[in-house]
């Protein structure tokens, strides 16, 4: 017992000793991150080392995994203990609440200074500030409404990648007709919502994504287009071989690039496993936009900069926020990763045809007023309604559920949820 | 006499038969455990070539251990790629302090406890028995800001003095089950030689422990070294216990899956447990044996 | 000097009173049995002496030393337990030389006691050994070793032979009769063998209901049982009770109960004279006569004023030294003891003699004696 | 006469026991009921991002029973506690009577049975997920080899799900309650089974009328420690089935661990918590007063 108050007494010591302000305000920041392994991993690490490169010490804090983000709980786990890390990875409407509860810091000068406001589109600048002060910095935009398709295996039933949700219906069961898997899935809950937000985005269009996924209309949640977009789930769970359940994306992939299956609704980090696979885009594989009218659905992932106290750590986050934004870390980041910039006037002769093509729409879709967040990805929603959101999609696609029903849940749990 | 001789063959064949049923049983089970061993030590023999293509159950083609080293010293967890070798150390700087604690407190309370019967001693037990039954979610955010003003978190003294507490409630369950099966008049006829309380605990019930500690230890240590969610929410870094780096090791949100690396970092990371399990298993069931179960 | 006085002890857990004011005065040197049967509270009164439970009231001192809230350690006192306690971890010599030890005795000192004891109780041998290898009067002999090697002022036995056989258990009463008269220490010794109670205890304290019903010597606990609680636990076989009444006779009192012999029952007066104070304000009422079986003998060799009359006798029993019969007096059975060859039983009756003077009498409502 | 006052040392030496009691039972206090007062009071606010401490009374709970998900997982929490207790005592109790029937190699099967409970549920979960997975384990093999109608897609199917967390949950568990009543068989008076024997009672009869019941502490001690990996399974359910298909095979631990850190509802996954603490006590508290009843002076 005795020592044990002793070390209690000591380690107090310790900690006091660390948050005494060190004289000089060496570059500083702890970053709580999921991006721990693989490309993801490399990612980050080309960032950590732009940040030591400029004298920043960076105190790594990867967690993963752990069920359903175990960072969640030591995000919050280490704002109750008054010591948040500097750097978090969070996104979407997630960043507002955190900056509601007063804990995220203002990074007005370095946006200023770097003219962020210029090279952001408004969209991401949305997601990313709050209260029109920034208040975290974004990495990449990932594109969710991606068919990931196998030419040779639509080539056997005479088909190409279908431009609209009937033609996707034909061709998928002219697939099951020839005895092959037309839709390559993965049935977790995610997978589950990221097919149902690309089909509500292609069924209802835009702008009843924007009511029903966006601004919670509760007539168009629970309107017969809604129903109509549980019919055409109810035709892609047909559209699915038996052993779904549980599978993890990657594998749902390999089964396109192996012929097993067709197609395959996945974001742009299935690129990844292509070229893991050292397949080439346009020729083994085709990315293509999932019917919609010119609909983008994005998904962003951001480093919000946490209240820290002492100079060493605001050096640091400043540093951070300078580096993530920066033209040369956007364009090595999403190299790695498989996404495009987050800013727009990176250049691009690096990137692939599927990146290019992902850059072009993202323009376009942010002209014509057609670029969305992603519900699934936490953009368009978080926490709970979000949940209640996948709840109700992966009931439904899990089950015989009817459509009628399914909206029925869906507009009760967003109430609840609210 | 005619009776006899034509009984007892059949009687023997009977017996054969019983011994038979009884061995099939006995392996179907041992299939029944072993499997998830083999699939998962099978797997990490494979290289990613010949997982993607072939079946789980299949023997691995040749015995290659490019994964384990790979897991061991040199994959990437986060930013640093030094495999889990530092956090396998991490975690025994942490489990040792924190079993040794909880295991010497659980078997002084359970010795004051049983020994030493005072008025509501077996309110005090079931209230510290009753620690058992919560679900470790609940206490994540209270330890949290408790930690904090303690000033402990993110520290390693953080995790022992959870794992300590936790593991507080198991290991005087334990000790006072087994201490109520030690005679009273031992700790009589002590205190009449002059013996306090320490004394006795160090000289007479301390040397007749080693049964019940063995199974407080095991347990301890299989709880502790295992622990993923307190590991993951009160330490970050470099400080983080081995199934935390395990799990970032094998979790990828959207990067490639590498299975064969992954089971060889399941298992370095259950080694130490399975190594306690399989070395000191059958002192795990005599110790249980000396009466830590007769409620 | 360590007399033991115990004052008015009263325990209590609760509500529940196991122990209702008990006194005893013991001289140094004595050796004091607390008999009973189990749950009368001479466990707890012997524990309250040792300090291993606290005295609710009442005092108890050692010499002229109030000792209630004396830690046990300082109480000079050994106790030897019912089933040893012997430290399981400890040899035989570890375990001996314990208390010493506790005590701060210095080594060469420590091992010099524990020789001399094991000597003296012919286990030198078996120092080295562990309890486990011992076997059960090895252990006891261990125990009295542990309790010897301290010379305290008091030595407390908790029911120390109980857990021996039969021979065993007679040889190590008679060695620790044989260590009390050596060591001339004070001694508590509980049990409910009332033989051990007889044949060790300078007096006897009968316990029953946390209440000391008789503290007396052994042989006045044997012949004047102050109730028939006590009558009916000393003594075995136990004290006949034959129940009557009192009526006035030509001589004086007498009391008439019914024998069987010759297969009928005949009425027979027995003679209560030597009672007749007692039982003077009894005649006409019923009472208890309580006979204990050798006061039941063979007639004619009996010296004094016995009464004889013939009775039937339904079994006997030899127990070798003498002839146990037993006879139905008032329809039920009652024990005569008989010298052995003198049992000359002639068509299934004898002719018995019955010493009056050495009945106990007994109100048959307070069960108390008449005297 | 002299009656000396307790000497200090012995009075400190008297309060020693409590003394030393009092750390042990302090943290408890503390980390346990303190923190499980916490949860209520959160409980009972309105709590969403970080704890909230303006009290709005029991509309959380309200919340927390509308939820499909909740009905769904505490539906799950019975099923599957009861399943898993039943099925693990069962299997285990039968392992060891085979076990005690003096067998060759006795302590290497018996490491075998007892290996899983070394693992944690996370590498339990998964080897079993990949087992299960139709086109990846056991079932593509059992078919190869002519079986062409076997499944075991039970973490595929919604109805089967929560049957799959049973089965891995024994897996894992059986042994240890093997190695309980093994001990415990070991521990039974010999003399009670040959008198058992010369009555003429079978050695089935035997096991069951006889030493089974005499072991009833035993029993009592299983379910405790099996009841309380029911009520803490959370790992298992992560790696084996990630709750789903949909969300049928979640345990409240899940919810509460989904709405507490994911949904930002930390007033209803308090009050999630409230109920399955209630739960728990429902269970323990009678088992804890027939235990400890009646054994106050001993």
């Amino acid at each position: 017992m005795k020592s044990f108050a002793k070390a209690l007494v000591s380690a107090a010591a310790i900690t006091a000793a660390f948050n005494a302000a060190p004289l000089q305000a060496d570059p500083k920041a702890e970053v709580l991150h999921y991006w721990t392994s693989g490309g993801e991993a490399k990612a980050v690490k080309a960032l950590q080392e732009a940040f030591s490169a400029r004298g920043g010490e960076w105190v790594d804090a990867p967690v993963a995994g752990g069920g359903g983000d175990a960072q969640a709980a030591v995000l919050r786990a280490r704002v109750l203990a008054g010591d948040p890390p500097a750097a978090v990875q969070i996104k979407g409407p997630n960043i507002q609440e955190w900056a509601e509860a007063g804990a995220l810091a203002d990074l007005s000068g370095v946006a200023s200074a770097q003219n962020w406001d210029g090279v952001l589109p408004e969209t991401i600048q949305n997601i990313v500030k709050y209260e029109g002060n920034y208040v975290a910095v974004p990495v990449n935009v990932h594109r969710v409404d991606w068919i990931w398709a196998n030419p040779e295996v639509l080539a056997k039933v005479g088909a190409g990648v279908p431009t609209t949700w009937d033609e996707f219906n034909a061709t998928a069961d002219k697939l099951l007709a020839a005895g092959i898997i037309p839709l390559a899935h993965g049935g977790q809950p995610w997978q589950d919502a990221t097919v149902f937000e690309t089909v509500v985005l292609g069924i209802g269009g835009v702008d009843f994504y924007r009511k029903a996924l966006v601004d919670l209309d509760m007539d168009a949640l629970g309107s017969d287009t809604m129903v109509s977009v549980f019919d055409q789930m109810r035709k892609m769970r047909g559209y699915v071989d038996p052993d779904f359940p549980g599978r993890d994306w990657n594998l749902a992939t390999a089964m396109v690039m192996r012929g097993e299956a067709a197609m395959q609704i996945m974001g742009d980090w299935a690129k990844g496993e292509f070229a893991a696979a050292g397949k080439v885009p346009g020729k083994d594989y085709i990315c293509a936009s999932t019917p919609s009218e010119n609909g983008y659905l994005l998904n962003s992932d951001s480093f919000a900069m946490f209240n820290v106290k002492g100079d060493d750590l605001v050096a640091g986050q400043n540093l951070l926020a300078e580096l993530i934004l920066g033209t040369e870390f956007q364009e090595t980041f999403n190299l790695f990763k498989g996404s495009i910039p987050a800013r727009t006037d990176v250049p691009r002769t690096e990137f692939d045809d599927c990146a290019i093509k992902s850059m072009d729409d993202m323009v376009s879709a942010a002209e014509g007023g057609t670029l969305l967040g992603s519900m699934a990805h936490e953009i368009a929603q978080a926490g709970a309604v979000r949940g209640a959101f996948i709840d109700i999609a992966t009931a439904h696609f899990n089950s015989d559920m009817s459509s009628q029903d399914a909206v029925e849940k869906l507009v009760k749990a967003i109430k609840l949820a609210q | 006499m005619s009776n006899s001789t034509t009984f007892v063959p059949a009687q023997n064949r009977s017996v054969l038969w019983m011994r038979l049923l009884l061995w099939t049983i006995l392996l179907l089970f041992a299939i029944w455990f072993l499997l998830p061993a083999y699939v998962v030590v099978g797997t990490s023999l494979k290289d990613l070539a010949e997982i993607r293509g072939g079946s789980l159950l299949a023997l691995p083609h040749e015995l290659n251990f490019t994964a384990w080293r790979h897991a061991w010293s040199e994959a990437c967890i986060g930013v640093t790629c030094t495999g889990l070798e530092p956090y396998f150390w991490n975690s025994v700087t942490m489990a040792l302090p924190a079993v040794t604690l909880s295991t010497l407190l659980g078997a002084l309370t359970g010795y004051a406890l049983t020994k030493w019967q005072f008025k509501g001693a077996n309110l005090v037990f079931a209230l510290i028995l009753f620690g058992c039954f919560v679900p470790f979610q609940v206490v994540i955010l209270p330890m949290a800001q408790t930690l904090g003003l303690i000033g402990i978190t993110n520290t390693v003294y953080g995790l022992i003095l959870v794992h300590t507490v936790y593991g507080l409630a198991f290991t005087t369950l334990f000790f006072r089950n087994y201490y109520v099966t030690i005679p009273d008049e031992l700790v009589r006829a002590a205190t009449i030689d002059g013996a306090g309380f320490f004394t006795i605990f160090r000289r007479i019930i301390l040397p007749l422990s080693p049964p019940i500690i063995v199974v407080s230890v095991i347990w301890q240590f299989t709880q502790i070294w295992n622990d993923f969610l307190f590991g993951a929410s009160f330490t970050t870094g470099g400080a983080q216990p081995i199934t935390v780096a395990m799990n970032n090791l094998v979790n990828t949100t959207t990067g490639v899956k590498q299975y064969n690396v992954d089971m060889a970092a399941a298992l370095i990371t259950a080694a130490p447990t399975l190594f306690v399990y399989i070395v000191a298993g059958r002192y795990f069931v005599r110790g249980l044996t000396a009466g830590s179960v007769k409620g | 000097m360590a007399s033991l006085t115990i004052k008015n002890a009263v325990k209590r857990y609760g509500n529940v009173e196991v122990l209702k004011g008990v006194d005893i005065d013991l001289e140094d040197g004595e050796f004091l049995v607390l008999l009973g049967a189990s749950g009368c509270g001479k466990s707890t009164l012997l524990n309250m002496i040792a300090g291993l439970e606290t005295v609710t009231e009442g005092e108890i001192s050692i010499g002229d030393r109030v000792i209630n809230d004396v830690h046990p350690k300082d109480r000079d006192i050994a106790m030897v337990f019912q089933s040893y306690a012997l430290y399981p971890n400890m040899t035989v010599g570890k375990n001996i030389a314990f208390g010493l030890e506790m005590r701060g005795v210095p080594k060469p000192e420590r091992e010099a006691a524990v020789f001399e004891v094991a000597k003296m109780l012919q286990m030198d041998h078996l120092l080295d050994r562990k309890p486990s290898q011992l076997s059960g009067g090895q252990r006891q002999r261990v125990a009295m070793g542990r309790a010897l090697v301290r010379r305290p002022e008091v030595f407390l036995f908790d029911e120390p032979l109980s857990n021996l056989d039969a021979k065993l258990r007679l040889e190590m009463r008679t060695e620790i009769k044989r260590l009390h008269k050596r060591l001339n220490a004070t001694m508590v010794y509980v049990t409910h063998d009332q033989i051990e109670a007889l044949t060790l205890a300078d007096r006897i304290a009968i316990l029953k209901d946390g209440e000391v019903q008789q503290l007396a010597s052994p042989a006045e606990i044997y012949d004047l049982p102050v109730n028939m609680f006590v009558a009916g636990l000393v003594g075995s076989p136990p004290m006949n009770f034959i129940a009557t009444k009192v009526s006035r006779t030509e001589k004086g009192f007498g009391a008439e109960i019914y024998v069987r012999a010759h297969g009928a029952e005949h009425p027979i007066l027995l003679d209560l004279t030597d009672h007749s104070t007692s039982v003077a304000p009894f005649v006409g009422r019923d009472i208890v006569i309580g006979l204990r079986p050798e006061a039941i003998t063979q007639a004619g060799v009996g010296s004094v004023e016995t009464q004889s009359f013939a009775s039937e006798v339904d079994v006997t029993e030899a127990t070798g030294a003498d002839t146990l019969c037993i006879l139905n007096w008032n329809g039920k059975e009652v024990m005569a003891r008989v010298s052995s060859g003198y049992a000359q039983i002639i068509e299934g009756t004898m002719e018995f003699a019955v010493d009056m003077s050495r009945a106990s009498l007994f109100d048959p409502d307070t069960e108390t004696r008449l005297d | 006469m002299t009656r000396p006052p307790l000497k200090l040392t012995d009075r400190i030496a008297r309060t020693l026991p409590q003394i030393v009691v009092a750390p042990s039972f302090a943290l408890i206090l503390f980390f346990v009921y303190g923190f499980i007062i916490w949860t209520g009071y959160i409980s009972l606010t309105k709590s969403k991002m970080l704890p909230n401490y303006n009290l709005i009374g029991f509309r959380p709970y309200e919340r927390l029973f509308q939820m499909d998900r909740w009905t769904v997982a505490l539906e799950n929490l019975f099923i599957f506690g009861f399943l898993f207790i039943f099925v693990a005592i069962v299997i285990g109790c039968l392992l060891a009577i085979l076990l005690d029937q003096k067998i060759r190699a006795e302590g290497f099967i018996r490491t075998i049975y007892l290996y899983p409970m070394a693992i944690s549920f996370i590498i339990t979960g998964t080897a079993w997920k990949w087992i299960m997975n139709p086109s990846l384990g056991l079932e593509t093999v059992i078919r190869s080899w002519g079986w062409e109608s076997f499944s075991f897609g039970w973490t595929n199917s919604e109805s089967m799900a929560v049957y799959a967390l049973v089965m891995a949950a024994v897996w894992q568990s059986a042994g240890f309650v093997m190695a309980l009543f093994l001990s415990a068989l070991r521990s039974v008076d010999q003399d009670i089974i040959k008198a058992a024997s010369l009555d003429g009672a079978s050695p089935w009869k035997i096991y069951l009328r006889i030493i089974l019941p005499s072991m009833r502490p035993v029993f009592m001690s299983a379910v405790v420690i099996l009841a309380h990996l029911a009520i803490k399974s959370f790992d298992l359910v992560v790696a084996l089935t990630g709750g789903g298909p949909g969300y049928s095979s979640t345990l409240p631990a899940n919810f509460m661990y989904e709405m507490t850190f994911r949904r930002n509802e930390i007033g209803v996954g308090a009050a999630s918590a409230m109920i399955m603490l209630a739960t728990v006590a429902a269970i323990m508290v009678p088992y804890l007063y027939s235990e400890l009843r009646g054994k106050k002076h001993v």
